[in-house]
């Protein structure tokens, strides 16, 4: 549940007052500015910013476009809050290129067009050096002609259909191959599956995903017994989950989204398949630990999912990621894949803007490939040619709690390869 | 006798259009950016379809909460032109069937579909633009109106037709683009539409073609076709014993109303640069009836106010106060209702109007004089004026007898 | 399809089939009873009914949250205590909207269907900024999840059976209500000429606003029991409106009777056409066969004709 | 029965249920050319909805209503009206926000269909006729008040109007003088009997006083069938009638 945000929060809401004080300070005499960047050590504005970005001299300004009302709002709040995490700590340990990060939050309402409208807003009107955003493919796809028109960068977190490789998007999730193709050889190797049911919501993210598995189970000699779509939203699955019992597959693929996810699993269990029996066993690529807090973990009991993070990462970098968080949101709130990969934003553009000395958008990127973050929750990552980050993927178990255990980690980083040739 | 002539532009809707051109084509451009222009010229296109809903539910009492149907099949027609346009062979090589549109290529269609051979036309593509949607506003129509399904079973009838296609148009992605829509629209006939420059003009395609379907709409609306409309809303039974087949009436100005939804789904397409099925679905297909009942459902020119006004709030309001937007939006709904049934046109009727000197309501001075001021505004009501409001009265507005039981008595 | 399954496999799907088909058919009913009173008997168009199904969900969450705070020990028959929250919730709701917006709306029904719009927009806001935008997980008591096995092939959800039991349980008491009370026949009379009722002693306003707390308080108690079967969030309601309407219309405004008819209808079809084709297919298929049939029979399915 | 095409409206047999409850059973009676026809009876004698059955607002179950020899139970109300029959409502039903002028023009029978309409002129003849027909309807004073403003009992002139500018052959009013003053209700008495000039009329009214200064003839309706029929002398002293209507 969300709490009520401390009044750290409400910075957003004052923000254009304090801006407008800034720019006020920026028409100060030249010598007196002069003695305040020496003492801050940082590189003077006219080298850090020469396309006219919101930069001042102690401060940058960056957005944050996700929907915070409308149906997708279940989903993107924890990537804001994971945002604004990332952006407090950069901004507690000195900021970057030592300036303060400032965020200007818009809304997308969960409706494309309105995130096309925002991320116009931020790019041409407040000059945000960088956009931290986005939840579904439908919105990046609606953001994306804006942010090559005005040369944006936008650091998109969830975990997608690939097909996709802009210049002015660093894309934090995995795209579908990492997630799928290591999931299904891990089922294939280690339960034994022979056969699978593909079921998915109606659109294009589990389409896509589901024709690369199919592919995947095809080459390896397997069988697909069902695929199936469901409109967004869709609260009935009885039939469905008949049909599954008629054609009695060792693995359910399952790429439900949003409120259709609690009713397919809640009626599933209704229905008498026990998960943890794993007969059939369920492989799931959309049920991070947030969609769990809808399900109820005793409803969920016994799934896999295949993603590159579970907030039961035993690592150190995990451990003080999940205690930051918590101090920051709440004690009850859970942590899902794509909260992470939010998270992931800021200080991979951080990174790369150090390593360019420069928050220009055309050096940021040139600087992004080869970027590592090696005090990622998720371990170890690396930005490829391609924008999309080299990752792990890992299985976890559905427990009771709500929580993840995981079962197994791909020994190396996987390529993200957003064009899989063959699998189209 | 002043009935003697029924005139289409009285003289103070005349005035009222010149104020609104003047705002749209010389004030907004001047006081905004571009950036500000075009989304002034995006709401714009909403104003179309509550022009229709002004005629259709204004006037005729049909209340349909599936233009945004008709808005979408518009701006889809035209995205399909601007599409194939901008999948050419060469800047679509790296697809694995270079020449169509990238969405059906990642759905491993290989051929483009017959159906949308024709949008290669522009000529066609203006054509279908208004077409398709009317075609299917008139099937629509043709089906209920003959079986006189009207009022709120109408409403939601139409509803589920939008909810119908919006399933359609998602699930059959890899001809529709899905729930991404068709987006990354690029030029039209090798114009970049998404300079400022090209934004610009486009803005002000959108203003005059919104001020000629005013303009049509006036025409209707002052013609008798307009006044049958008022009957129909009010004593079906009467219009339909006076000898008139009501369905006929009934179908044609639903079949506007699709065409200008149509018309501003298509001006959205070129401005916005995407079109997705999040326009024909259920909510914003109810959100774009509160722009026509917040302007005022019996006036057009209202509906454009109204539009410009909910739209401009929702983006501001938004900007700062995103929670608040829907307790506002929602209080906006409940407010028009109850308070202020005509919305800001009747309020202006009735504050404002009363206080106008005798030249704005274009009366000859003895004939003004003569009325004198005996009521408040019983001028209103005679044939010249703009609106059937009866203001001054303290019955609940007459026009509002929208909804027709099928089966009431 | 069906040549490579056993005689005995085929029976056991179609019976759970023909069950999943009536679990679908109670759930409309449940969804569709609510609105049925509200619009058939009173002419009102409740958009929000969706928010008030979503109410009773929320309080059945606080219900359950309570319940296993300070008594562990009951939680088992929590369940009963939260319907009736969830209805009694509803209910008082129901009644202050009726008493503050619908009832200076009797005379324009489409205006209604705005006004409760705009009531659904604003508790969704509120639902989103009390109990936070993500959705909520209802612990339900075990007894409720699972299933019971009738022959190894055949399992019967025991959370279907409940939602088949409530629905009845529910028809009859509104059968009773309606038909068989003081307060049922006070409706109907309104319903029937509301000037003669008020002319006779019935308290039309009264009776207005009891009728449209109650068809609210049954849409909290469907809420409260999809909670077994759906998700809680803030815009859950909304998934359901459309579904909803076309249920109480196609079976005829002002019928009862018709209402369950059609939602047997709408069940079948849909449950029927899921099994055969693709759930989206199968959507679109129903939703077009609604419309169709409401185009031949406008009045919907069990109108009465009536003289006019 | 072969004499049928002599009268303006032959109907013949009719019946309609309305589940199961027979509102009209095998109702048969005669319009003459030129008659004023009056149809009395108690409530729910099925009087209104045999206006209903006539204009096509109410389906038959079955038998037939032919006037002048067309069939009208297959036809759209529209259509009715055009083959010229004109239905008068039990209350007035008139457009309140429209002027009686428009009101009047409305009815005016020109630009029937959509496109019509689209191209209808308000000509010299249209204001010509308006002007006269408001003047028969004492309405001339009237013509820019909305209609919505009028007393009770010119609104009710207004709808007889609305007909007359119709030019109809056969007039259906559903009690014109309800609700009328006693000075209305004798200036509605001579406005019938100037406007039933060459056509015929049927009139439902319970003002017995009424019926006996306009009726050529008088039908009694019970339980959806004719009771009794004749002049209104013969109908008054018809021992069923006394029983039924009449004695109470």
């Amino acid at each position: 549940m969300m709490k009520k945000a401390p009044p750290k929060a409400t910075r957003d809401d004052s923000q254009a007052s304090r801006r407008g004080l800034l720019k006020m300070l920026a028409a100060l005499p030249a010598s007196l500015m002069l003695a305040s960047q020496i003492s801050w050590a940082a590189p003077a504005t006219s080298e850090v910013n020469t396309s006219g970005l919101a930069v001042t001299d102690d401060t940058v300004t960056v957005g944050i476009l996700h929907s915070i009302t409308g149906t997708m709002a279940i989903s993107e709040t924890g990537s804001v809050q994971a945002e604004k995490l990332a952006i407090e700590q950069i901004n507690a340990t000195g900021g970057v290129l030592g300036r303060q990060i400032e965020y200007i939050q818009e809304d997308g309402a969960s409706d494309w067009p309105t995130f096309a409208e925002k991320s116009k807003k931020l790019l041409v009107n407040d000059k945000v050096a960088a956009v931290f955003g986005c939840w579904t493919s439908a919105s990046r796809k609606a953001v994306l002609p804006v942010f090559e028109q005005y040369n944006g960068m936008l650091y998109y977190p969830t975990f997608y259909e690939g097909l996709e490789q802009s210049p002015n998007v660093i894309y934090t999730g995995q795209e579908a191959t990492q997630q799928i193709i290591a999931g299904i050889d891990w089922v294939v190797k280690e339960k034994g599956a022979k056969s699978f049911y593909l079921l998915g919501s109606d659109y294009i993210w589990p389409r896509t995903s589901n024709k690369i598995a199919r592919k995947h189970i095809e080459k390896l000699g397997l069988k697909v017994v069902g695929e199936e779509y469901y409109p967004l939203g869709h609260t009935q699955f009885n039939s469905v989950i008949n049909k599954i019992k008629l054609r009695k597959p060792d693995v359910i693929y399952a790429i439900v989204v949003g409120g259709s996810n609690v009713a397919f699993y809640k009626q599933l269990k209704a229905a008498g398949i026990d998960l943890t029996k794993e007969k059939p066993l369920l492989l799931t690529i959309s049920v991070t630990e947030d969609e769990i807090l809808g399900i109820g973990g005793e409803n969920i009991d016994g799934a896999y999912a295949a993603m590159k993070y579970f907030q039961s990462l035993d690592n150190p970098n995990n451990e003080a990621f999940v205690k930051a968080f918590k101090e920051r949101w709440g004690d009850d709130i859970v942590i899902g894949d794509v909260t992470q990969a939010a998270y992931l934003g800021p200080w991979l553009w951080k990174a790369a803007v150090e390593k360019a000395g420069s928050f220009d958008i055309d050096k940021v990127r040139a600087a992004s490939p080869g970027i590592e973050l090696t005090t990622a929750p998720e371990g170890y990552v690396r930005i490829h040619e391609n924008h999309h980050l080299w990752s792990k993927t890992r299985v976890g178990l559905a427990q009771p709690d709500g929580q993840y255990k995981v079962v197994y980690e791909s020994e190396d980083l996987i390529e993200p390869n957003p064009f899989p040739e063959g699998y189209q | 006798m002043n009935h003697k002539q029924i005139t289409y532009f009285p003289r103070k809707d005349l005035i009222g259009f010149a104020i609104l051109a003047a705002v749209l084509m010389l004030v907004l451009p001047m006081a905004l950016d571009v950036f500000r222009l075009n989304l002034v010229g995006k709401y714009l296109t909403y104003a179309f379809v509550a022009i229709g809903l002004v005629l259709c539910w204004g006037y005729g009492g049909i209340l349909s909460l599936g233009q945004g149907v008709f808005f979408g099949l518009g701006g889809y027609c035209m995205a399909m032109f601007l599409k194939l346009e901008s999948s050419d062979p060469e800047s679509t090589k790296i697809q694995s069937t270079p020449g169509i549109p990238d969405f059906m290529d990642w759905n491993q269609i290989t051929e483009l579909p017959w159906w949308w051979e024709p949008f290669y036309s522009l000529p066609f593509t203006l054509f279908a633009v208004v077409a398709v949607p009317v075609l299917f506003a008139f099937i629509i129509s043709v089906a209920m109106f003959k079986r006189r399904v009207g009022g709120v079973y109408f409403a939601i009838i139409t509803q589920a037709i939008a909810a119908i296609l919006t399933i359609l148009i998602i699930g059959q992605q890899g001809y529709t683009g899905g729930v991404n829509g068709i987006t990354d629209l690029r030029t039209l006939l090798g114009w970049d539409i998404r300079t400022d420059e090209a934004k610009t003009i486009l803005y002000f395609v959108c203003c005059l073609l919104l001020l000629a379907s005013l303009a049509t709409a006036q025409i209707i609306r002052r013609n008798k076709v307009g006044r049958i409309l008022v009957a129909m809303r009010d004593q079906e039974d009467r219009v339909r014993f006076s000898g008139y087949d009501v369905s006929n009436f009934k179908i044609f100005v639903f079949c506007m109303a699709a065409a200008f939804s149509a018309i501003g789904g298509a001006m959205f397409t070129l401005q916005v640069g995407f079109m997705s099925p999040s326009f024909v679905g259920i909510v914003p297909s109810i959100e774009m009836v509160i722009y026509c009942a917040v302007g005022g459902r019996l006036s057009l020119l209202g509906a454009v106010y109204g539009s410009l006004l909910v739209n401009w709030a929702k983006t501001s309001l938004s900007e700062s106060f995103p929670e608040l937007w829907l307790f506002g939006l929602g209080a906006l709904f409940i407010g028009v209702v109850l308070a202020f049934p005509n919305g800001i046109a009747g309020l202006f009727q009735r504050y404002v109007e009363p206080y106008m000197p005798a030249w704005y309501h274009g009366r000859v001075a003895a004939k003004a004089s003569e009325k004198g001021n005996s009521t408040t505004s019983g001028d209103n009501v005679t044939p010249d004026t703009s609106e059937e409001v009866p203001t001054g009265s303290d019955k609940q507005p007459a026009t509002l007898k929208g909804g027709h039981y099928v089966n009431a008595e | 399809m069906f040549a490579e399954y056993t005689a005995s496999e085929l029976t056991a799907i179609f019976a759970m089939q023909g069950f999943a088909g009536l679990i679908l058919f109670s759930v409309l009913v449940l969804m569709a009873l609510g609105l049925a009173i509200i619009f058939g008997q009173m002419g009102v168009i409740n958009m929000a009914h969706g928010e008030f199904m979503i109410l009773g969900a929320y309080v059945t969450y606080l219900t359950s949250n309570l319940f296993s705070e300070y008594m562990p020990s009951l939680f088992d028959g929590y369940f009963f205590v939260a319907m009736a929250m969830a209805f009694l919730v509803t209910f008082l709701l129901g009644m202050l909207v009726e008493w503050g917006l619908i009832r200076h709306l009797y005379k324009r029904p489409l205006d209604t269907l705005l006004a409760t719009w705009g009531l659904s927009l604003i508790l969704q806001q509120i639902y989103r900024s009390v109990f936070g935008a993500r959705e909520v997980g209802v612990t339900l008591p075990d007894w409720m999840m699972g299933s019971y096995p009738l022959t190894d092939m055949v399992e019967v959800p025991i959370n279907g059976i409940f939602v088949m039991v409530l629905t009845l349980v529910i028809s009859i008491g509104i059968y009773f209500l309606m038909f068989r009370s003081r307060w049922g026949k006070q409706v109907r009379a309104v319903v029937q000429n509301r000037p003669m009722a008020g002319a006779v002693g019935i308290n039309t306003e009264k009776v207005d606003r009891l009728t449209f707390g109650i068809g609210c308080g049954i849409a909290g108690i469907a809420g409260s029991a999809f909670t077994m079967i759906g998700s809680t969030g803030p815009t859950s309601g909304q998934l359901y409106i459309v579904d909803t309407f076309l249920v109480v219309v196609f079976g005829g405004a002002q019928s009862l009777l018709g209402t369950i008819a059609s939602a047997f209808t709408i069940s079948q079809a849909q449950s029927t056409m899921e099994f055969f084709l693709s759930g989206s297919m199968a959507k679109v298929l129903t939703l077009l066969f609604v419309v169709g049939i409401l185009m031949l029979r406008p009045q919907g399915l069990f109108a009465l004709k009536i003289r006019r | 029965m072969s004499t049928q095409n002599d009268f303006v409206l032959a109907v013949e047999g009719l019946s309609v249920s309305f589940d199961g409850f027979k509102a009209v059973n095998d109702l048969s009676f005669y319009v003459d050319e030129g008659e004023i026809r009056v149809i009395i009876g108690p409530n729910g004698a099925g009087k209104t909805t045999v206006l209903d059955l006539i204009c096509g607002r109410t389906q038959a179950t079955e038998g037939s209503i032919r006037f002048r020899g067309k069939e009208l139970t297959k036809m759209k109300e529209h259509a009715i009206v055009h083959a010229g029959v004109g239905r008068k409502f039990q209350n007035p039903s008139i457009y309140e926000d429209l002027t009686v002028f428009e009101n009047l023009e409305l009815s005016y029978p020109k630009g029937y269909t959509v496109f019509g309409a689209l191209a209808f002129k308000r000509d010299a003849a249209v204001i010509e006729e308006v002007e006269r027909i408001a003047d028969t309807i004492f309405l001339s004073e009237e013509l820019e008040k909305p209609a919505g403003l009028l007393s009770h009992g010119q609104k009710q002139w207004l709808e007889i109007g609305m007909l007359l500018i119709q030019k109809p052959d056969l007039l259906m009013l559903d009690e014109p003088v309800a609700g009328m003053s006693v000075a209305e209700r004798r200036q509605t008495a001579i406005l019938l009997r100037r406007i039933t000039e060459g056509r015929s009329v049927i009139v439902i009214e319970h003002d017995m006083h009424f019926v006996e200064e306009i009726a050529d003839r008088v039908t009694v309706l019970h339980q959806g069938k004719v009771l009794s029929e004749g002049s209104m002398e013969r109908v008054k002293n018809d021992p069923k009638v006394v029983e039924v209507y009449l004695g109470h």
